[in-house]
């Protein structure tokens, strides 16, 4: 599959570069150092757990004989995944990473157990005040922040009359399900829109599924055909859909975690080119600064980082068609909102902590 | 022309259906196979028209030893057979079922025009006539039999099988069907009859063979053996129990039934307008060609649909809206024409089949008690002396006549006030049928109602204190048993003839 | 509120996967075999058809390819119900065990990534343009302008109607699936006949998993039939026997899902609407018994 | 009967070494240590008192639920919402022990009640269906398991989660409520000894009274059933509120077992397991308890293979499909010369 091992060979490259700019650490220890992944579910989900892998990759391509990783898959059985981190810290891995919230409470069980192991946590947090966390690491990303500049993307396309006006004039969202971390990228991204545009429309979707892209694609032609002009998916694979739908009904979509862009660059540039931008959660670049500061001696267990512009954990992906869709002051709108958010003069609401009833007024206040 | 030589059969399981069979089938000829059931004439059947291949010997047709494993095979032989539980598919028409994988073609698709021309011409040919379009699960048992034997003759068959083929049947039809039989041979066919019955046999067959326990136990001319001496072949010493005619103990109905309708969407079901009165003692017998509405009486009368219109009583109260849970628990027994869809279950044991339904008189607190359960169960084997593995073997094991007694045992021995029993001998052998009909005499001597329906006449005739005839659904002749009343006498009640007051 | 100009193709997209594998349950019903594992099926001719698609850059080359990568794993299941006499249910159960861990081991060893198959230029049906009727105002855009599998679908439903009512396969299947015995005793090959029947259910299930990966999207994704052969399934017991049946109730099925899917951003929580289409059939069921019930009554 | 018996278990055991042997040895030839992954998958699950625990943990949920299955099977009935039922009971179980304000012993109890009655609802709905107007209770059931799902989701969405937590969870459940441990180094809970029980009372429900036997009567034939005066109807609905109501008290328990919170977001498949085992066990309720442990082991073998070698989970559930095939192969299991082989008498001796 040349276009495959192409884009690979690119990441290797990347990779290397920045082996090359860091510098491999001098020969650290002579035995190397074990870092597993265990991956609450399966991986193939174009999101964290294959972005966490190609941190993974990342490390190894990065230390080389210096570590040994592995990425264990323990599929959707909850009942599993205890047992899974029981049998990770009884083994000789030295760190053990594990993400999304529902791995907290097993965290919780499982680390003060294991007091010499180092544990990462992404996308969860532990009770830190209770003091038996001393091992675990917790990162958390502002993914609102993100999905801020998504919104302000969507509705100044539209604003600045780059998207034709027959087009529609809302814009729109399609999410895997109404939970907590979706409901996050709902709210950024209603406030960036708002930023531009304040009485935005946002047709809002949630799909139930995370793997159905057929249905995705459903839903996203309903909100094309009722005047969405550009749609936001955050709904793994059933997200995917949603660009097949903006190339049939010739309407623009915004990616999520990855560039989704470069997913289908190769195998069908038509539905590439309707990806306006991507918004990134860089799982794989904070998995990679972890073990960094791990190897450093840096890492600072025992309490949380909430990561978003700022560290560049999050983002807009500025190439591809966005460099070339987005005119100069709505790229220069971003770029200010970004500066904002980052020396704080700009505060996204975050969907974590809205009440049920908050967010669905602010769903009904946005209602096409 | 068919020679069976050394023909044995060995199941997987062990069991010995067939050893060492050998006789010859004259060509042109009726030839009957006698035996008792479990004797081994279906399994030799079977083997001949392909359904089963034998463990040992061999069968030749004119001299060419053949072997035929399929029915297919055996269709290319020119063997048909006319099973006992036919092989037809009810939701097929009669065509659909007689053409069934010979179809005439047109391109990909079936030539209906074709294949409806074909049918009408087979039973134009051998005169026997049926709808071709009817569904073939719209039609009387009568009907499906013919349509069952046009399937067998289809195929440019010589040698005709027929398993039990009056089983079924009412007197009027066993005569015409008779009369096609003789008339089928006289066209050259060879006719294979499998019965219990020796007066058909004696009507009908050249020549007869009796199998015992697998073995050929006798192989005669007609002309050169008495029925005694075949009925002891089959079954060593056995003879016809007499005729009995129970006196009813009371003059009390026990049931009353008035003006009985049902409105069924089955024609056959049917009844119009009956009045009945069943005394204690006594035994009403039911005549009629088959779906005359025996079946919508039986419904009726256990409660398993309600009438339309119409009442019935018990000891003269009604008992309008009872379903067979309360009638049970009133008294009502019923002996089921089909023992294995109605009667039992193949797959529960024999304990299981027996006490169902008194399984609630075993019980310890919530539990059952099983072993008392068996206990009982085994004095039923003995008392009825029935041939089985033990009382945990599942009712499937059995043949028909022992699985017939384990059911007719549960109902029987219920102590019932009200005993309907429906075919009860049908298919079953001799030795059996006369113990089963034994019982039901004495039933009616302790005083409980009994309501027989059978297609067997003779039956009907030796056991009834009173026949009623049906015919579509009315009763149109109620008459005494006494001597002068005979087949010949009820013959055209049956068929709608004639209709008495 | 709803444009039912856009609602109608809408409809015909979700009810063509449904009309397709049921109409394959449906032809192996006939012949006495519950295809329980036509969701695998349909998962192994998603992946079948945008691979070979991708490899030959010919999109009937990946039709082909699909509808016989269904074939092939109903031979499977044929092999297990019929060669190895192992249980009908739980060899469907394995069946669909087995394709959704085939699929993404080959999806991975073909891409290296296990959840889609966005690295292979795969391509998709085309869809038809109906000459004449695409001309009509309104009634054009309804329906002209489907994939081709959509026709393929609704075309299909005669087809099978007449297979099973007209042909001597049909007439053989029925009696197969009515009373095997008894067909067995005629001189049907019941074996044969079954195994066929469930051929041409793969191929069905095979053509229902392309039109996901090569009509509604362009790529392979894990897991992607998302349950869409259990529905079928039900379509196919709610038609009662019947090809038409079928379809109706894939149609039925389809339309709920479509309405509920537009009706989404109407302030409705989402849980509720998407509980709705399974709701409906079993509604429309009840509705359909009584009727039933009351006509035997009488 | 016993050597018979005996003699149908080596084979199926025989069947799996053979079955793994195939599929297996050739896969872990691709690795270093070829024998280390076989004797992993064989024998892993038992080398240590956790994986032993894991095989039980799995096997408890699997024991509920394959007894209602096969109660409901054994009466004649196709229901599949043992799913449904076992989720909607673990939702219903989480929210009585979130809501009702019972003191430390009786809420465990109290709340395992409410959640039975609860996620039955998804077993007796079809169930009623099917007995007042005839309705497919396969179909309705499938169709309901995902009604239920959804509906299951609004509730916690809107009722019971948790707004603290990062996700769409409840509350945690009360320390009160969850159940003892059993075994110290494992999470073998009082659950098990509950599944273990019910499995046995469900053998001397279905075989020692009246009710049970009449639904085996009803079950092995409905018009024999009917010619008794048993009502059919009513016995069907009888074993689809049973099969329910263990299959969300199984739910319930997994719940408080194993979890802190409720936190399924898709049905947990528990209940298609349940189909498994119910039909390996042929529909008998003691055997449910060996089917549930071998599917048990099937996975924690698997697991460990898939966890502690570069072997894809996905080939090693290829695997479990194929021994899920061969072990219920009458062609294989039934076959009178391998179990001749294996000892069996001839069943014709039996007689």
């Amino acid at each position: 599959m040349p276009h495959l091992t192409r884009r690979r060979f690119n990441t290797l490259l990347v990779a290397g570069a920045a082996i090359a700019a860091v510098g491999v650490p001098a020969a650290h220890a002579s035995e190397p150092k074990k870092i597993v992944f265990l991956v609450n579910g399966n991986l193939g989900d174009k999101s964290y757990f294959d972005l966490g892998a190609l941190g993974m990759n990342q490390i190894k391509a990065k230390y080389g004989d210096a570590v040994e990783t592995k990425v264990i898959e323990m599929g959707t059985d909850q009942t599993k995944w205890l047992a899974t981190f029981q049998d990770a810290s009884e083994g000789d891995w030295d760190v053990i990473v594990g993400c999304t919230f529902e791995i907290s409470d097993i965290m919780v069980e499982i680390a003060p157990q294991y007091p010499d192991k180092t544990y990462i946590l992404i996308d969860g947090v532990v009770p830190f005040d209770e003091g038996k966390f001393g091992n675990v690491y917790s990162v958390t990303f502002k993914q609102n922040e993100g999905s801020y500049l998504a919104g302000i993307l969507a509705a100044g396309l539209i604003a600045d009359g780059t998207i034709p006006a027959d087009w529609g004039k809302s814009i729109g969202f399609l999410g895997g399900m109404d939970i907590p971390v979706i409901n996050d990228f709902l709210v950024g991204y209603i406030e960036g829109a708002r930023s531009v545009t304040p009485d935005i429309k946002v047709a809002i979707a949630y799909a139930g599924s995370f793997n159905d892209a057929a249905k995705g694609k459903e839903l996203a032609l309903a909100q094309y055909r009722g005047g969405t002009a550009i749609g936001f998916n955050v709904a793994g694979l059933t997200g995917l859909g949603q660009l097949a739908a903006a190339k049939e009904a010739g309407r623009l979509a915004l990616g999520v975690n990855s560039d989704q862009e470069a997913i289908f660059k190769d195998s069908d540039p038509e539905m590439a080119s309707k990806v306006a931008s991507s918004m990134l959660k860089k799982v794989d670049v904070t998995l990679l600064r972890a073990f960094d500061l791990y190897i450093a001696g840096t890492l600072p267990v025992g309490q949380t980082e909430s990561i978003g512009l700022k560290e560049d954990a999050v983002g807009l992906v500025e190439t591809g068609n966005m460099a070339t869709l987005a005119k100069d002051p709505l790229k220069a709108r971003i770029a200010a909102a970004k500066a904002g958010i980052v020396d704080g003069s700009i505060t996204v609401s975050s969907g974590f902590v809205v009440s049920q009833a908050d967010l669905n007024t602010l769903r009904d206040s946005v209602r096409p | 022309m068919i020679r069976f030589e050394h023909v044995s059969k060995t199941y997987p399981n062990g069991t010995v259906a067939l050893s060492d069979v050998g006789f010859s089938v004259a060509a042109g000829t009726i030839h009957a196979i006698c035996g008792e059931n479990g004797a081994g004439k279906s399994t030799l059947m079977k083997i001949l028209s392909g359904l089963e291949l034998p463990s040992a010997g061999s069968i030749s047709i004119n001299g060419e030893p053949v072997r035929p494993d399929s029915p297919r095979a055996a269709a290319a032989l020119g063997i048909g057979m006319v099973h006992q539980h036919f092989s037809l598919i009810g939701s097929l028409t009669v065509t659909e079922n007689i053409l069934l994988g010979q179809e005439p073609r047109r391109g990909p698709f079936v030539d209906r025009a074709k294949a409806r021309a074909r049918v009408l011409d087979l039973a134009a040919r051998y005169s026997l006539d049926v709808d071709p379009d009817a569904k073939l699960a719209t039609l009387s048992v009568a009907a499906q039999q013919k349509v069952e034997i046009l399937k067998a003759l289809s195929r440019d068959t010589r040698i005709l099988i027929l398993d039990e083929p009056t089983a079924v049947l009412s007197p009027p039809e066993t005569e015409e069907l008779f009369r096609r039989l003789v008339a089928l041979r006289e066209s050259g066919l060879t006719i294979l009859f499998i019965s219990h019955k020796l007066k058909e046999v004696r009507a009908l067959a050249q020549q007869v063979t009796t199998l015992r326990a697998g073995r050929v136990s006798g192989d005669a001319p007609m002309s050169a053996i008495s029925d005694d001496e075949i009925a002891r072949l089959v079954m060593g010493e056995a003879g016809t129990s007499a005729i009995v005619r129970p006196e009813p103990q009371s003059a009390e109905a026990r049931i009353t039934v008035r003006g009985l309708t049902l409105r069924a969407r089955d024609a056959n079901d049917r009844l119009d307008a009956i009045d009945l009165a069943i005394r204690p003692g006594e035994i009403l017998g039911i005549a009629g060609v088959d779906g005359s509405g025996q079946r919508g009486l039986v419904k009726v009368l256990t409660g398993a649909c309600q009438p339309d219109a119409g009442m019935i009583a018990w000891d003269g109260k009604s008992v309008a809206g009872a379903n067979t849970g309360a009638l049970r628990r009133r008294g009502l027994a019923h002996l089921p024409a089909d023992r294995f869809r109605d009667g039992g279950s193949r797959r529960l044991t024999l304990t299981e089949n027996a006490l169902a339904g008194a399984h609630r008189n075993y019980r310890f607190g919530p539990l059952l008690k099983p072993r008392a359960m068996i206990e009982t169960t085994r004095g039923i084997i003995d008392r009825f002396a029935v041939r089985c593995p033990g009382p945990l073997a599942p009712l499937g094991a059995l043949s028909g006549g022992n699985a017939q007694k384990i059911i007719a045992a549960r109902e029987f021995g219920s102590n019932p006030r009200f005993l309907i029993v429906d075919q009860p001998t049908r298919g079953i052998d001799v030795a059996a049928a006369n113990f089963i009909q034994d019982q039901i005499v004495a039933l009616a001597r302790s005083g409980c109602a009994v309501l027989l329906l059978s297609a067997d006449l003779d039956e009907l005739l030796r056991l009834s204190t009173r026949i009623v005839v049906l015919y579509a659904g009315r009763i149109v002749a109620s008459l005494p048993n006494d001597p002068e009343l005979t087949p010949a006498r009820l013959g055209p009640f049956m068929l709608g003839l004639e209709v008495a007051a | 509120m709803i444009d039912l100009l856009g609602l109608v193709p809408a409809i015909l997209r979700v009810s063509t996967p449904l009309i397709l594998a049921g109409l394959g349950v449906h032809v192996s019903s006939r012949a006495g075999v519950l295809n329980i594992g036509i969701e695998g099926m349909m998962l192994a001719g998603a992946l079948a058809g945008v691979v070979i698609s991708a490899l030959t850059q010919n999109a009937w080359l990946g039709l082909v390819a699909a509808l016989l990568a269904g074939a092939v794993l109903a031979a499977l299941l044929s092999v297990a119900i019929h060669l190895l006499r192992a249980d009908l249910v739980l060899s469907g159960i394995a069946l669909n065990m087995a394709a959704l861990a085939g699929t993404t081991l080959a999806l991975f060893a073909l891409t290296g990534d296990k959840g889609i198959s966005s690295s292979l230029p795969s391509l998709t049906l085309p869809m038809v343009r109906l000459p004449l009727i695409d001309d009509i105002p309104i009634l054009g855009p309804l329906l002209s302008g489907h994939n081709v599998l959509t026709y393929a679908g609704l075309l299909a439903v005669p087809l099978v109607a007449i297979l099973v009512n007209r042909t001597p396969l049909g007439l053989a299947m029925r009696a197969v699936g009515e009373n095997p015995e008894a067909a067995a005793a005629t001189g049907v090959p019941v074996l044969r006949v079954q195994v066929t029947a469930l051929l041409i259910s793969g191929l069905f299930a095979g053509a229902a998993g392309a039109f996901l990966s090569m009509g509604y999207v362009s790529w392979f994704s894990q897991n992607m039939t998302a349950g869409r052969g259990f529905i079928a399934l039900a379509a196919d017991v709610m038609g009662f026997g019947y090809a038409w049946g079928t379809m109706a109730a894939a149609l039925l099925l389809g339309t709920t899902e479509a309405i509920t899917l537009s009706l989404q951003g109407f302030g409705v929580p989402s849980e509720l609407l998407q509980a709705i289409p399974y709701l409906v059939p079993v509604l429309a069921m009840v509705i359909h018994a009584r009727r039933r019930k009351r006509r035997e009554a009488h | 009967m016993i050597r018979n018996a005996l003699a149908e278990t080596a084979l199926t055991l025989a069947i799996v070494f053979v079955v793994v042997a195939l599929v297996l040895v050739p896969l872990a030839m691709t690795q270093a240590d070829p024998v280390g992954v076989v004797t992993t998958f064989l024998f892993g699950p038992f080398k240590s008192i956790r994986h032993i625990g894991n095989i039980i943990e799995l096997a408890t949920p699997s024991m509920f639920c394959g007894l209602a299955v096969a109660l409901i099977l054994r009466a004649g009935m196709f229901n599949l919402g043992v799913e449904g039922a076992f989720f909607l009971g673990g939702l219903g179980t989480v929210a009585a022990a979130l809501i009702l304000p019972l003191p430390g012993p009786w809420l465990a109890p109290a709340a395992l009640l409410a959640g039975a009655v609860i996620g039955s609802s998804v077993c007796v709905v079809p169930g009623v269906l099917r007995a007042r107007y005839g309705a497919s209770e396969l179909v309705s059931s499938l169709m309901l398991n995902f009604a239920a799902l959804f509906i299951g989701l609004y509730v916690l969405n809107v009722w019971l989660r948790d707004p603290a937590a990062g996700a769409m969870v409840s509350f945690k459940i009360p320390a009160d409520a969850r159940l003892p441990r059993l075994i110290e180094g494992t999470r073998i809970h009082i659950g098990v000894l509950l599944a273990l029980a019910a499995c046995g009372l469900g053998a001397l429900y279905l075989f020692r009274t009246a009710g049970g036997f009449e639904s085996r009567i009803a079950g092995a034939n409905p018009s024999f059933a009917a010619h008794l005066g048993l009502d059919v109807a009513r016995i069907g609905l009888r074993a689809q509120i049973l099969g329910g109501l263990i299959a969300a008290f199984g739910g319930g328990i997994e719940m408080l077992g194993l979890y802190q919170r409720f936190s399924w977001q898709a049905l947990p498949g528990n209940g298609w397991t349940g189909v498994t085992v119910a039909i390996l066990a042929r529909d008998h309720p003691a055997l449910v308890i060996p089917a549930a442990l071998f599917l048990g082991w099937l996975q924690v073998g698997g697991d460990l293979v898939a966890r502690n070698f570069d072997i894809p989970n996905e080939a090693v559930g290829l695997m479990q499909a194929l021994l899920l095939v061969t072990v219920t192969a009458a062609a294989l299991t039934r076959n009178p010369r391998l179990l001749r082989a294996f000892g069996a008498r001839s069943p014709g001796a039996a007689r």
